[in-house]
């Protein structure tokens, strides 16, 4: 690979958008629902391997993982009817990848010239005449009000919103209580399980996402009777492992 | 050309010169004592001198300013010998590249096309001065953020439309619009 | 002329331009990379481009230069009036309180405090002496910028300390390992 290539340096931290765009692109295919539901798995796999989120970017991620969560439970469930919001957000997600994909292309033919080759204002001159010609308008009290103002805007690196991270429901926490839920109860509704119409939306998501989980592993079996009807959840074996 | 509108072109080229910073247009004029419409007519003709040449004259958001041309840049690269030339990061490049096609463009909308928090890549790129923030012209509150002159003269283009596949990509912009920025 | 020829040209153009000092001719050989000989040539070739212009070639002793043309003298000599009866602007006097504050100060900090570019402002406030740049005591190639007794003695204060809340606000502005919080 020569030096001008376009790399990610290791350990730096991908976005959400970019780790999903990368899995597409990895398996070569186009941006749209059949594709993501293939690579939904992958995703959330990647999630639950990094072990310190950026604070401010976690709600992204899980968020963007509820989305693919409703794209493959429609692939694997056709009979599963999603509501207009729901429609909408699968939608919406295409349409971001559409664009991030464009911007990074872009960004990669911009760095290919970015300092390449410059164009340069002169020098200043060293020789200038220095005149000591203060402005008026130069106080004590006009330095004092800017300093005033300059240190309040100093960014604080603390101040990057921690609240965001507790309204988001942590995945794995969601699978554990799923598999209590199971052993206790063997057979029980999704609606149940989730709370649903009583939480917020991206906790009955991350519950479905749980609940998908535990259908690969081959922990639990799912039945749906009819379109809109509650799920129902079953576990194969009494004795639930622990993973 | 009559004599005078010839000494124009002289000053002209001479401030440019001498400042080595961009200049408004305005400020221009009144240091020529021209008008406005006389400083235009005046500038397009300065523009023709600087075709194929050294030195380049770049006219940007009602700046001018003089530049080396982009194919010496080597020679003038061995005066520099900056090992930071190149150096930004792949956020710093994104979001840079959003605001460049895009134009005036709020946070909100970067990160929204990024997926991710650009608060740092923005302080970064504004620190270098290749991008610059201002109030937005349709909110006085809402901040936008635009491409700098130190930006194109970075990327070795006069103007905003020397950007690779700018046309093509401000066509497809003009059709997509994005909806619902606060569903995130 | 050949096409290599032209390149040259441009060059040497570019290269008198960018410095704003005289360059020797065996210098500006070794930068293009021509020999002496080549380089005279090219160096007569480029006196006639500069015939009747805002900036004239000196050619001089060896030694070679661009510079504001004669008839240009009166308009510059304005220019650099105007650049010190001006208004220092927002971002000259916010350069000029954290330098007050700070006492030797790198650009480095000045821009990570403010969050922008500051390269013009601290070349205004240099031109009209309220600052001064001089190398780093704790190292010989860091440039630190402090600002000038004539400038507190407009202010009427003999030394820094006798801004209103200095150790508070001195203290406020540490922005030491500032390196680690430039990333995303």
């Amino acid at each position: 690979m020569n030096t001008d290539s376009y790399t990610v340096k290791t350990g730096v931290f991908e976005g959400p958008l970019d780790t999903l765009l990368s899995l597409i692109e990895k398996r070569k295919l186009f941006i749209n629902d059949i594709s993501l539901a293939q690579v939904a798995d992958d995703y959330i796999a990647y999630i639950k391997s990094i072990e310190d989120f950026p604070i401010a970017d976690s709600a992204h991620f899980i968020l963007i993982a509820s989305t693919l969560v409703l794209i493959k439970s429609k692939s694997l469930l056709p009979n599963l009817s999603l509501s207009e919001e729901e429609e909408k957000s699968i939608d919406d997600l295409e349409a971001r990848l559409v664009e991030y994909q464009k911007y990074k292309k872009l960004s990669e033919n911009l760095y290919k010239i970015f300092g390449k080759s410059s164009l340069y204002m002169r020098m200043p001159s060293k020789n200038t005449k220095i005149l000591f010609v203060p402005d008026d308008r130069i106080s004590i009290a006009r330095i004092y009000d800017n300093i005033r103002r300059i240190i309040i805007e100093i960014p604080k690196v603390e101040n990057i919103p921690k609240t965001l991270v507790q309204k988001v429901v942590s995945l794995e926490d969601m699978i554990e209580d799923l598999t209590e839920r199971i052993s206790r109860n063997f057979k029980m509704s999704f609606k149940d399980f989730s709370g649903m119409g009583k939480k917020e939306k991206v906790s009955v998501i991350v519950s479905f996402l749980a609940m998908l989980e535990l259908v690969k592993q081959g922990i639990i079996q799912v039945k749906q009777e009819n379109n809109w009807d509650d799920i129902e959840i079953e576990t194969n074996t009494v004795s639930i492992p622990r993973y | 050309m009559e004599p005078d509108s010839k000494l124009i072109l002289k000053k002209i080229e001479a401030v440019l010169f001498y400042l080595s910073e961009p200049i408004s247009h305005k400020r221009l004029s009144e240091i020529l004592d021209i008008n406005m419409e006389n400083l235009k007519i005046h500038i397009e003709e300065l523009k023709k001198i600087f075709v194929d040449r050294g030195v380049s004259l770049i006219d940007f958001k009602e700046e001018i300013f003089l530049t080396t041309s982009r194919e010496t840049s080597d020679c003038i690269d061995l005066l520099i010998q900056d090992e930071q030339k190149r150096d930004i990061g792949k956020a710093g490049i994104e979001t840079l590249s959003i605001i460049a096609y895009k134009g005036n463009v709020t946070r909100k909308e970067i990160e929204y096309i990024r997926g991710v928090n650009s608060q740092f890549a923005l302080r970064g790129l504004l620190i270098r001065g290749l991008i610059d923030k201002k109030s937005a012209p349709y909110d006085e509150r809402a901040m936008v953020y635009s491409i700098t002159t130190e930006a194109l003269m970075h990327l070795g283009i006069k103007n905003i439309e020397e950007l690779p596949e700018y046309d093509t990509v401000n066509k497809q912009l003009d059709v997509s619009n994005i909806e619902d920025k606060d569903h995130e």
